[in-house]
C-alpha cells in the first residue's frame, strides 16, 4: 500500500438524525486526512457531534452524505480494524472481567494460552488483575472505563476509536493510562483517533488536535503539535505547551459564547 | 405502485402459503373433502357473513374473548408488578402458578360450568385465568429486571410507594408487559372457541363445531378463517397500541 | 359434491398384504367410548376370536366425537368405523363412500334399555304436558339424542322449537346439572343413567323411544368400500369373530362386563357398571333397513339430511356369517 | 432452588387439599367434584399396579418432545427474526396469523399427513406452545442494547459469534420468560393432543377421557393431579437451569 | 432544630459487598460531621468507595455497620430532602427532557403554571431547552448529564449528593455549569456533597475537601477550604490555590503508589 494514502481520509462528511418529521444536524461538514500512525485528539462542545463522528467512521451508524475511507477502503461496516472504546460501557453483562477482555481474542482465534497471556497483560496494566472474576456490575464506573480500555487494547487493532476513555478516572490515573497509551502507540504502528475534554490531555498526548464547533459540527481548527517523543509529563510546564493549550481553550470558548446566544 | 409492491413483499409469506395450498388443493394431493380450495372456503365465509351468522355469533365472542383477556391484564400487570416488589407475595404467587398452569383447565371446564353455569360467565374465567399465566410471569419478570436506578432516582424524588409503582415500574416495565399481552391475547381466542365448542349454543366455537358435524371441511375452514381474521385484528389492534406506548424502545 | 374420490388411496395402507399369502390384514377400526362392548371383547378375550392375528389384526382408536371419526376415516387412518345411525347418514348423504356392515347396539322399543330423559322427582315435572317451557340438556345437537328429545316433544303435540329450550351439557355433568336446577330434564345413557336410578332422585319423563318407535340401529359400523373390495376374506373373518363376541356378549353379559372391567378396558364404576341392564343389541349382527328408513325420514323432516340416501347402496349385511 | 418456596407451595397444597376434603365430607360440592381421599385412594393403587407410570412416560414423552422442538425452533427462528429484518418481515404476519388459529382446527389436514400418530400429537404441542417462546425471544432479541452488538462486531465476530455470544445470552432472560409460558402450555396441551384418540390406550390426557366418558370423576383427578405434578416438577426444573444460565442477572431466581 | 446538630453526621460507617462467599470491603471505616450549609468534595482514586459512599448516604443502598444522619434523623432509605445526581444516567428512557425534569416537581405536587417555570428555567440554565422534546437516548453524554443536572436543582433538595456530575463535560461547559452551583448553592442554604475527580473543581467549589484512601476507603484528610465566596475563576491562579491543590495532588500520588504496589 502506498505510504501516500492517508490512513483515515473523510471526505465532505454530513451526519443528520431524523426522527419522524424533525431532523437535527449534528455534523454540517467534515472532511479530513490523517496520515498513518498519527495521534488526533477531537475537542468540541458538548453535544458537537464528536460520538456521531467516531460511530460513523467505526461503521457503527450510516452517514448522511459524504465518503469515510480507511487506509483506502470505504467504511460500510464495523470491523476489527478500527478498535472503538465506547463513552457509555459497552462491557457485556453476562460475563465476567477476565471473559469480556478475552473475548474479542477468541474471536479473532488466537490461542487459549497466548490468549490468557495477553489477558493478563493488559488486566496488570489497568490494575485489575484481582478485579477479574468479578462482574461489570459489581465494578465502580472508572473501573468499568480501564476494563474496557483493556479490551480494546488486547485485540490490538490498527486503528484506536477512543470516546472520552479516561473521563471517569481520577486524575493520577488518568495520568498513568495516558503514560501507558502513549506507549503502546509508540511501539506499534497504531493510528488513534480520541474524543476527550481534557485539552491538557489533547495536547500532551496527540500530533494533531481537531478542534470541531458547536452543533452542527465543522472543523474549526486543525492544530499540529510536535513535541519530542516519548513525551514526559513534565512537558505540561512549558510555555510551549500553555500555548497551544490557552490558543485551543479561547477557540472554544469562542465557539462557547456563540451557541450560548443561540440557545438562548 | 411503490406502496403496493412493499405489501406484496411485506405480505410474501402469506401469499407464498395461499399459493401452497391452492397447488396441493388443486393437484388433489389431500383429499379433496379434508383440503378443499381456498377460493371456495372464501366464498362459504362470505356467505357466512352475508347470511348473518357471523354477526349473530362473533359478538358474543368478541365479549367473551375482550372481558376474559381486560380482566387478565388489568389483574394480572399490577400483580406481576407487586410480585417483583414483595418477596412474600412472590413467595405464595409462584407456586400457585407453577403447580396451576400446567393443569389442563379446559379438562377442568365442567367444574367452572358447575359454579357459573352455562354462560359467558364460566367462559370468561377460564379465558381470564388461561391469560394470567403468560401476563403476570412476563410483567413479573420484566419488573425484576428494571434497571434499579430509576427506582432509586424516583424515591429520590420523594415519589411514594404508588407513584414509583404506577409511574416508574410500569412504564419502565411497558415493553414486557406487551410480549405479555400479545402472548395471551390469541390464547382468549382460542380458549373462547374452544369453550364454545363444548358447550355453547352461541359463538364462534358453536359455529366452528356446528359446521364440523355438517361434516363439510370447506365449511368449517371458512370458520376457522373467519375466526382467524378477527383474531389477526385484535392483535392488530394491540400492536398499534404497544406503538403508541413503547415508542422509546 | 358429488364426486366421491374419497377415501380412495386405501390400497396403499390397509389392502396390501391381500393378494399375498399368510400376512394378517390389520383392520383400523375407529370407535367411541361407550356401548362398544362386543368390539372390546374382541381385544381382551382372544378365545372368542378364532381368526385373530391369522386373517386379519384388530387396531382400535378411540375418538371423542363423531366428526373425530369421520375425519380419521376421511383422512385414511381407519378402515371401520363404529359410529351413530345420524352421522353415517349424514356422511353418506355427502357422498362420502361407505358400506354398513354390521349393527352395534339398539335402540328398540320396549327390548332392554331405552336410554331416559330424567328429572328430578320433586320437579313437578310428571307428564310430557309438563315438559312445555322446560330447559332439556343434551350432549350435542342434530345428534340421536337431540333427535329423540325433538321426536318425543312433537309427539305430545308440542313444536319443538318454541315450546321447549335445550342446553348443551357434557353427558357427564348431566346429573349435576339437573340437581342444581341449571337444566331441567336430563338425557342419561348407561352407564349414567343406572347410577341416576340408583340415587334415587329422578324419575323418568320419556325416553328415546318416546317419539322415535322405529328399532334403531343407534351404532353401527361401517367399511370403506375399497378397503373391503381388497380384503373381503379379512373382513368376514373379522365379521364371523364380532358376531361370535356380540353372541357371547349377549348371554353372558355380567361376565363379560366384569372381564371388561378386570382388563381395565372400561373405567366406570365397577358395581354399577357389571350390573346394569343394556340396551337391545342384535343377534345376528344385522341392522334392521326399516329402522333405518324411519330414523332418515325423521332426519329429512328435521332438515338435517338435504337429500335422502338410497339405503340399499349403503347398507350391505352379506358379510355378515349367514 | 429455593427451599422456602417449597415449604410454601406445599402449605398451599395442603391447605386446598384439606379445604377440598372437607367441602366434600360436608357435602357442600356434588360428588362430581370426589373427593382428595377417593382420589388419593386410586392414586395409590395405580401407582402400586404400576399404570400410572406406563401412562404418565407415555404422556412425557409426548409433551417433552414437543417442548424441545419448541424451544429449539422457537429459539432459533426467533432469533433469526429478531435480527435479521429481512427473515422478521418474512415470519411476523405468519406468526401474527397463525397465532390465534384453534389448531384443533388443523387437526384433520395433520391427521392425513402423519396419521393418528405421536407425530400428529407432538406436532399439535408445538403448534400451540411455540408462539410464546417465538415472541417472547424476538422481543428479547429487539431489547437488546445496540452498543453491545456494535462491540461485537467491532471485535471482528461474525454473524454467528454474534448471535450465538452476544444476542443469545443477552435476549436470554426474555427467552426464558417465554419457555416457562410455553412448557405450561405443553403440559396442557398434552391432555387436547390426547384427546384426538389413542391406539395403544396409554397417556394421561387419554386416561381423562376414558374416566371422564365412563363417569369417573375420580380417576379424571388423578390423571390431572399427575399432570400438574409434573408440569410443577419441568417448571422448577427449568427455573434451576435458568437460575444456573442467568447468575449474571440481578433476578437470578 | 440547633445549629449544632451537624447536617450530614456519619459515625463509623463500614461497607462491604458479598456475593455468594466472596467479600469486597468498600469503606473500611469512616467517621464525618458536615456543619449546614456547607460544600464538601469527595476526592479519592477510582473504585475506592465514592460512589458506594453517596449510595449509602442517599439511603439507597443497606451500610454495614455504624451510622448516618441528616439533620438528626438516621438515614434507612431515599428521601426528597437528598437529591442525588447519580454517577450514571438514571434520566427515564420513557419521558421526554422536559418531563424527566417536571416529573420530581409534579411528583411533590408543585402546580403546573410554576412547575413549567421552574423546569423552563433549569433548562435553560443547562442550554438544553431546545431539546426539551427529545427523549434522553438522542441525547449525547453531555446533554444527558446536563439534564440530570436540571433534574435534581428543579426540585430543590436540601442536601445535594453529586457523583461526578460535571464529568462528560467539556471545559467550558463546566465551568459555567461549576459557576451556576456555586450559586444556586449560595443563594440557597443546601448541604452539597460533591464527588469528583477534577481536584481543581474540587478546590474551587469546596468549603472542605475529603479526601480518601484506595479501597478499603478511609479518611485520608479532611481539607477547609477559605478563599472568599462568591469565588471567581481567576481565583485558579492564585499561590494559595495552588498550594492547596498540589498538597491534594501529592496525598492521591502517595495512595495511588501504594495501591500499585498492592496490585500488582
Ligand atoms: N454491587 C457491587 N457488588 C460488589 N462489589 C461492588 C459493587 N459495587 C461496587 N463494588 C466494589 O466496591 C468498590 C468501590 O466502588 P465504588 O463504585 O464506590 O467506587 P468509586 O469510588 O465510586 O469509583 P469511581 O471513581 O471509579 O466511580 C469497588 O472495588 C467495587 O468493585
Ligand atoms: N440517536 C439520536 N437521535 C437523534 N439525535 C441524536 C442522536 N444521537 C445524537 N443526537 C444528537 O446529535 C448531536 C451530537 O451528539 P453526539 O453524541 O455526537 O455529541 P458529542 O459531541 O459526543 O457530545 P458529548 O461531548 O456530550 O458526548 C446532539 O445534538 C444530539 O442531540
Ligand atoms: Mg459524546
Ligand atoms: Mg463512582
Amino acid at each position: 500500500m502506498s505510504t501516500q494514502t492517508p490512513a483515515i481520509d473523510i471526505e465532505k462528511l454530513r451526519k443528520v438524525y431524523t426522527r419522524g418529521k424533525e431532523e437535527v444536524t449534528a455534523i454540517q461538514e467534515i472532511s479530513l486526512q490523517i496520515p498513518e500512525g498519527k495521534f488526533v485528539s477531537i475537542v468540541g462542545p458538548s453535544g458537537c457531534g464528536k460520538s456521531t463522528f467516531l460511530h460513523i467512521v467505526g461503521g457503527f451508524i450510516p452517514k448522511s452524505t459524504g465518503t469515510v475511507r480507511i487506509r483506502g477502503k470505504e467504511v460500510d461496516k464495523p470491523g476489527p480494524d478500527r478498535g472503538m472504546m465506547f463513552q457509555e460501557s459497552a462491557l457485556f453483562p453476562w460475563k465476567n472481567v477476565y471473559d469480556n477482555v478475552a473475548w474479542g481474542l477468541e474471536v479473532q482465534g488466537v490461542e487459549k494460552a497466548k490468549r490468557d497471556e495477553i489477558v493478563e497483560h493488559y488486566l496488570k496494566l489497568v490494575h485489575l488483575w484481582d478485579f477479574r472474576n468479578n462482574l461489570p456490575s459489581e465494578l465502580s464506573g472508572g473501573m468499568k472505563q480501564r476494563i474496557s480500555l483493556a479490551r480494546v487494547l488486547a485485540f490490538n487493532p490498527d486503528v484506536l476509536l477512543m470516546d472520552e476513555p479516561f473521563g471517569a478516572l481520577d486524575a493520577q490515573t488518568r495520568e498513568k493510562m495516558q503514560v501507558e497509551l502513549q506507549r503502546i502507540w509508540q511501539e506499534s504502528n497504531k493510528s488513534v483517533m480520541f474524543v476527550t475534554h481534557d485539552i491538557d490531555e489533547a495536547v500532551f498526548l496527540s500530533d494533531i488536535v481537531v478542534v470541531f464547533s458547536g452543533r452542527p459540527a465543522v472543523i474549526k481548527e486543525i492544530i499540529e503539535i510536535d513535541f519530542a517523543r516519548p513525551r514526559q509529563l513534565d512537558v505540561h510546564k512549558t510555555q510551549e505547551f500553555m500555548d497551544i493549550r490557552n490558543h485551543i481553550w479561547d477557540l472554544l470558548h469562542q465557539e462557547h459564547s456563540k451557541s450560548g446566544e443561540d440557545e438562548f | 405502485m411503490k406502496k403496493g409492491w412493499n405489501i406484496i413483499v411485506q405480505y410474501q409469506s402469506l401469499i407464498w402459503i395461499v399459493v401452497a395450498w391452492e397447488i396441493i388443493a388443486f393437484m388433489q394431493i389431500m383429499p379433496e373433502r379434508l383440503f378443499p380450495s381456498l377460493g371456495k372456503v372464501v366464498v362459504v365465509a362470505i356467505d357466512l357473513i352475508s347470511s348473518g351468522m357471523l354477526m349473530e355469533n362473533l359478538p358474543t365472542t368478541l365479549f367473551r374473548v375482550f372481558a376474559g383477556f381486560a380482566l387478565a391484564a388489568v389483574v394480572g400487570v399490577p400483580l406481576g408488578l407487586l410480585m417483583s416488589r414483595s418477596a412474600k407475595l412472590n413467595d405464595v404467587m409462584q407456586p400457585m402458578f407453577s403447580l396451576g398452569y400446567p393443569i389442563p383447565r379446559v379438562a377442568l371446564y365442567p367444574i367452572l360450568v358447575f359454579i357459573l353455569g352455562l354462560g359467558s360467565a364460566s367462559k370468561v374465567s377460564l379465558i381470564f385465568i388461561e391469560c394470567l399465566f403468560p401476563i403476570v410471569l412476563n410483567t413479573y419478570y420484566g419488573a425484576t429486571r428494571v434497571g434499579k436506578i430509576y427506582l432509586w432516582a424516583g424515591q429520590n424524588m420523594g415519589a411514594s410507594s404508588s407513584q414509583i409503582f404506577w409511574r416508574i415500574l410500569l412504564p419502565a416495565t411497558m415493553p414486557t408487559i406487551f410480549t405479555g399481552l400479545k402472548i395471551a391475547l390469541p390464547l382468549a381466542f382460542i380458549i373462547a372457541v374452544l369453550t364454545e365448542m363444548i358447550g355453547s349454543t352461541i359463538g364462534m366455537g358453536y359455529l366452528l363445531s356446528y359446521m364440523s358435524a355438517s361434516l363439510m371441511q370447506e365449511k368449517v375452514l371458512a370458520c376457522v378463517l373467519l375466526i382467524t381474521l378477527v383474531g389477526y385484528l385484535l392483535n392488530l389492534l394491540l400492536q398499534v397500541i404497544q406503538r403508541k406506548y413503547v415508542f422509546w424502545q | 359434491s358429488g364426486q366421491s374420490a374419497q377415501p380412495s388411496s386405501g390400497a396403499a395402507s390397509g389392502g396390501q398384504a391381500a393378494a399375498g399369502g399368510n400376512q394378517p390384514v390389520e383392520i383400523r377400526l375407529g370407535g367411541g367410548f361407550s356401548s362398544e362392548e362386543p368390539l372390546w371383547l374382541m381385544q381382551v378375550n382372544p378365545e372368542l376370536t378364532p381368526h385373530q392375528g391369522k386373517s386379519y389384526t384388530l387396531n382400535i382408536t378411540q375418538f371423542r366425537a363423531n366428526a373425530d371419526r369421520l375425519n380419521a376415516y376421511q383422512a385414511n387412518q381407519i378402515d371401520i368405523a363404529s359410529i351413530g345411525q345420524g352421522a353415517t347418514l349424514v356422511a353418506a348423504s355427502q357422498g362420502i363412500p361407505l358400506k354398513v356392515i354390521a349393527s352395534v347396539i339398539k335402540e328398540t322399543p320396549g327390548k332392554g334399555f331405552n336410554t331416559p330423559f330424567m328429572a328430578l322427582k320433586d320437579s313437578g315435572i310428571n307428564s310430557m304436558a309438563d315438559v312445555k317451557g322446560k330447559v332439556i340438556g343434551i350432549p350435542d345437537f342434530k345428534s340421536p339424542t337431540d333427535m329423540w328429545a325433538r321426536a318425543a316433544i312433537r309427539s305430545a303435540g308440542m313444536d319443538p322449537d318454541k315450546d321447549v329450550k335445550y342446553a348443551i351439557i357434557p353427558i357427564p355433568s348431566m346429573a349435576e346439572a339437573v340437581k342444581s336446577k341449571k337444566i331441567d330434564i336430563g338425557m342419561f345413557p348407561q352407564p349414567f343413567g343406572a347410577t341416576a336410578l340408583k340415587s334415587g332422585e329422578f324419575k323418568e319423563v320419556f325416553n328415546a323411544k318416546t317419539g322415535v318407535q322405529a328399532d334403531e340401529d343407534f351404532l353401527s359400523m361401517f367399511v370403506n368400500p375399497e378397503f373391503l373390495k381388497n380384503n373381503e376374506q379379512a373382513v368376514k373373518d373379522f365379521l364371523s369373530d364380532y358376531v361370535a363376541a356380540l353372541k357371547y356378549y349377549n348371554e353372558n353379559g355380567t361376565e363379560a362386563r366384569k372381564l371388561l372391567i378386570e382388563k381395565q378396558k372400561v373405567k366406570a364404576d365397577p358395581d354399577t357398571y357389571i350390573n346394569l341392564t343394556d340396551n337391545n343389541r342384535s343377534t345376528d349382527g344385522k341392522v334392521d333397513p326399516e329402522g333405518w328408513k324411519a330414523v332418515q325420514d325423521i332426519l329429512l323432516q328435521e332438515k338435517w339430511l338435504d337429500k335422502p340416501v338410497d339405503l340399499n347402496t349403503i347398507i350391505d349385511m352379506s358379510y355378515l356369517p349367514q | 432452588m429455593d427451599k422456602r418456596l417449597h415449604k410454601i407451595a406445599l402449605i398451599e397444597v395442603v391447605v386446598l387439599l384439606v379445604l377440598w376434603q372437607l367441602l366434600a365430607m360436608l357435602q357442600w360440592i356434588p360428588e362430581y367434584l370426589s373427593s382428595p381421599a377417593v382420589i388419593g385412594k386410586e392414586l395409590l393403587a395405580m401407582v402400586m399396579s404400576g399404570d400410572l407410570f406406563s401412562n404418565a412416560a407415555a404422556s412425557l414423552y409426548r409433551s417433552l418432545l414437543g417442548f424441545l422442538l419448541v424451544a429449539v425452533v422457537g429459539i432459533v427462528l426467533g432469533i433469526a427474526a429478531g435480527y435479521f429484518k429481512p427473515i422478521g418481515v418474512f415470519f411476523t404476519p405468519i406468526v401474527d396469523v397463525l397465532n390465534p388459529v384453534p389448531k384443533i382446527a388443523l387437526l384433520p389436514i395433520l391427521m392425513v399427513w402423519f396419521g393418528i400418530s405421536d407425530t400428529t400429537r407432538v406436532l399439535l404441542i408445538f403448534l400451540t406452545a411455540f408462539f410464546p417462546c417465538f415472541i417472547a425471544t424476538q422481543d428479547g432479541v429487539h431489547g437488546v442494547k445496540q452498543v453491545y452488538v456494535w462491540a461485537a462486531q467491532n471485535m471482528g465476530a461474525s454473524r454467528i459469534q454474534i448471535l450465538w455470544k452476544i444476542i443469545l445470552p443477552a435476549a436470554l432472560p426474555k427467552i426464558f420468560d417465554g419457555l416457562r409460558v410455553s412448557l405450561g402450555l405443553t403440559f396442557v396441551m398434552l391432555f387436547s393432543s390426547e384427546m384426538i384418540g389413542s391406539s395403544n390406550g396409554l397417556g394421561l390426557g387419554f386416561m381423562i377421557l376414558t374416566a371422564d366418558m365412563a363417569g369417573r370423576t375420580d380417576l379424571m383427578f388423578v390423571s390431572i393431579f399427575v399432570i400438574a405434578l409434573l408440569g410443577f416438577l419441568f417448571d422448577r426444573i427449568l427455573l434451576a437451569v435458568r437460575a444456573r444460565l442467568l447468575w449474571w442477572s440481578e433476578n437470578r431466581g
